[in-house]
């Protein structure tokens, strides 16, 4: 299994790590039984804007990779553009992830989804949008055939 | 071997070992020299039939068998399979029962469920907190159905060494064959497949200093079990394939060398003590396998809060080779089943690292691998969202 | 090599080749520097598994496959195996049936014997007088419940090349997979796996350069069969062991090799013709195999009135390598199956000996070997009781 | 399989290699769909002394190497004492062979009785011993197990 250079810059440098103490939105997604958890902070200004994003992420390379460039991709996005973001882009900016990887990279698209989630339930805005309900376990399993 | 200069440590001699100068230099002139086919009758055959014969026997000598019950497969794996499937179609319709531990390598679990698939019942008997298998279990399920007891010697993520000959004896009041996957015990501990007890113990040249691709599966004399490989007739008809001579001869170079040097495995021990010491000075550490029935080199500890690969991939850029536990298991993403079996919970199991020493290991190593892993793992706790200290 | 600095001329290719002193090279580097697991996360694994990977493209290349259709074995013996077990266990139940020839080699044949005993029905087709497989009988005999065809695509013992694209049709007509053992072939004429459209095909990297102890199965994409070897799923879970990785590349660099040199078989193929020529003028012999469907280097003509063995010893103490028929077949006092199969008396099947030709031979090889062949003849049937001219 | 020096160097160096035109007994065994003839031929003095004896053999090293050593072992014999050959003398003689070709020695052994028993029958002498009845093919499939 190797990563590419991508990969491995954003696990050894990763962007954005920390939290933001006055967040507008906070999402966890993951299970520490699976192996990684992904907490997402994201500080939206009244335009809508996504102003700051930080992470923090227990997990594998792809894991904290993913979540590096998952906050890079939406950082300075409106909330819709935000939402748009896909694993596919983060796959795709990260230049390839090993096939047992991929998973990390739907985490991380959904841990923004969660952060964003929480930004309009605090603000009180009706979701257009689904969280996934599986675990990653479940998700694991599904992808082994 | 790296771009830069800089330090490299490696300490993942579990997963494989460097082939060993001495065993590059005897393996040479085969290839440029001896390389006829043992079997061929002209000079370039009986040449290097006897040379294999040679080699046969130093092997032999070493782990206390006769040359004749010796037979070169291609790889631990093989061996294994070998092993397993050659008793369990041997006993057929008698004997279906198939008797392990949930702490094989994957060569044997793998094996056995596939066997499980087709028909054969398969028991995996349980360990302790150390990964000493539960004797009581193994007594109260073999029976006259069980057709073979596989146990391995030493495992090759925490290096908990069982106790083989008492496990031996039960299998053979109930008139199974007993193996013993021996291929991380080979090399790193005394092995004597006489005194063992066995009735086959499979060994892997690459984790004693001899090249990847080559094994060697014991089969006590009078064992008769299935062939895996049929064909021509080689290995005493029993494993077919023109002989790989290279590597034969460098596998019995390899396991003298290890005879040799089996006294320095001493100070490896101490060196693997002063480590664990090190590591469990790390605050939410804990240490698995046996304290002290374990392999002379191998080291596991889990550390909350943070996860295997991450860690491995940090001190691999500090200079250190380690895993996560067996090396195969990179392509994997389910937490170890050997950490699992000695009751870690997933969270832990998730979060460990191995570290293999060899004898080129100094203390220097030890104290640098110590100081970089406290670095790593308190890197990645501060990263980490479940961290209670941040 | 020996013990004089008598004139040595090996012409036994069939049996084992020389290793290349290029492969040699191409395997150094890798023993001394890149000898990490290909498994291993850190820097060493990752290096191994690049190396790996690159092997796997240049193999593919040379034999016409995507790279993830190429798995790498331990021989060719392995890999037949592989193919026809895999092929029947998965079909079981559905397709029992498993069609050959009677000129398979016997890593074919014992691995369809084994398969008879456990119930499969296996079908031997016959061949010509020199050796071309009988297509309407396969045509007859492959039906719908015919798992596997498995047709050696050039014969070890006397060279004749099978039409496999036909063969291949015709399998497939009835919904049957085609296995080729291609071990002889690779490395002497053009091997295309997809032009041949075979499902699978075996190859044995000491046929042409490389060690022994390497082979490689080619699978179609799609192609399901059972594995052999269970274990830590290498080789995409496929054949699992740690890789070999010094000759797999090896392996790739023998093939290559082979690619640059196959414009040079044709004066390996003259050089064939001379040989048959000289030693058809000895009386009382004849050629065996296809006068022109045959390997390039491969000659085989039967001598009445001596044995083979005899014949061997003879032309070994003058300096030359040469085999009665199959290498393994030198532990068998059996005649040949293959010449029976053709249709030689046992009588004459006794008396054959195979010289197979290489790039390193010339044509006073040819002609010395025809002038020793001609006296051993003659010395030996000097003193055979049977021989009428006495 | 390897033959001893002693088994080359009298396959390479037959000893008694030829024919004795007016022998006094002539015997052959085994068969060519088998791979291998020996013809032996005595010439026996007035003492029942086995004053010369020549072989021809059609086979293997092996076989041209036991008759010559089994030529050797009763060349000045008495009658008697060659009826005492055993085919492990002439394997001992030999220094080994390879247990594929034990059946040579066994074929060498019965070609001297074979050639005794004509001597015999030429002379009207009752024969105390007993020819083997097996083909060298039978003798193959019974070691075979
Ligand atoms: C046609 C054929 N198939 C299979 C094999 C077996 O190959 P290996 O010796 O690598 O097992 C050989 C040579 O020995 C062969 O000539
Ligand atoms: C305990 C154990 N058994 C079997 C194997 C398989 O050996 P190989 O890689 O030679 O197939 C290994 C190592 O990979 C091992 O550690």
């Amino acid at each position: 299994m190797v990563y590419s250079e991508k990969v491995m810059d954003h696990f050894m440098n990763p962007r954005n790590v920390g939290e933001i103490p006055d967040a507008d939105g906070v999402g966890t997604v993951g299970n520490p039984k699976c192996g990684d958890i992904m907490k997402m902070f994201i500080k939206v200004n009244d335009k809508g804007i996504i102003e700051d994003v930080k992470f923090k992420t227990f997990g594998c390379g792809a894991a904290i990779a993913t979540s590096s460039m998952a906050t890079e991709l939406v950082k300075g996005k409106s909330i819709e553009e935000a939402l748009k973001l896909t694993n596919a882009a983060v796959v795709e900016a990260l230049e390839g992830l090993p096939p047992v990887k991929i998973h990390c990279s739907v985490l991380a698209e959904e841990a923004i989804k969660a952060a964003i989630a929480d930004y309009y339930k605090r603000r009180g805005i009706e979701m257009n949008f689904t969280l996934s309900e599986h675990s990653c376990c479940e998700r694991e399993c599904d992808r082994k055939k | 071997m790296q771009e830069n200069n800089k330090r490299r440590i490696y300490a993942d001699n579990a997963a494989t070992t460097p082939v060993l100068p001495e065993v590059v230099e005897a393996m040479l002139p085969i290839f440029y020299d001896n390389w006829g086919n043992p079997s061929s009758l002209h000079e370039e055959g009986r040449r290097a039939a006897r040379t294999l014969e040679t080699a046969r026997a130093t092997a032999a000598g070493v782990l206390g068998c006769q040359p004749e019950e010796l037979y070169f497969t291609s790889c631990g794996t093989e061996s294994d399979n070998w092993a397993i499937k050659g008793a369990a179609y041997a006993a057929k319709g008698r004997r279906n029962k198939i008797i392990t531990s949930k702490i094989e390598h994957h060569a044997v679990l793998s094996t056995c469920e596939a066997l499980e698939k087709e028909g054969f019942e398969v028991k995996y008997i349980g360990v302790d907190q150390d990964g000493l298998l539960d004797l009581d279990e193994l007594r109260r399920e073999v029976d006259d159905k069980t057709a073979i007891v596989a146990i391995i010697l030493a495992n090759n993520e925490i290096g908990t060494i069982q106790p083989i000959s008492e496990i031996a004896e039960i299998a053979h009041k109930a008139g199974a064959l007993c193996f013993t996957d021996a291929v991380q015990a080979v090399g790193s501990i005394p092995v004597d497949a006489k005194e063992l007890g066995v009735d086959m113990l499979s060994l892997s040249g690459h984790k004693f200093g001899a090249p990847k691709g080559i094994g060697a599966l014991y089969i006590k004399k009078g064992v008769r079990i299935k062939n895996l490989i049929d064909g021509g007739g080689h290995e005493r008809g029993r494993r077919s394939g023109t002989e790989n001579l290279p590597y034969i001869v460098g596998l019995a170079r390899a396991l003298e060398i290890a005879q040799e040097r089996m006294g320095d495995m001493r100070r490896v021990a101490a060196l693997r003590d002063r480590l664990i010491e090190g590591l469990l000075s790390i605050p939410h550490s804990r240490l698995n396998g046996h304290p002290t029935k374990r392999l002379p080199g191998n080291v596991n500890v889990s550390f909350e809060y943070v996860e295997g690969e991450s860690m491995v991939l940090w001190l691999d850029k500090m200079g250190i080779a380690a895993s996560t536990g067996s090396a195969c298991s990179s392509k994997s993403l389910d937490p170890s089943h050997v950490l699992l079996a000695i009751g870690l919970p997933v969270e832990m199991a998730h979060g460990s690292l191995r570290f293999s020493l060899s004898h080129a290991n100094t203390e220097e190593d030890v104290e640098y691998i110590i100081a970089a892993t406290r670095e790593v793992v308190e890197k990645l706790r501060r990263m980490s969202p479940i961290y209670p200290g941040a």
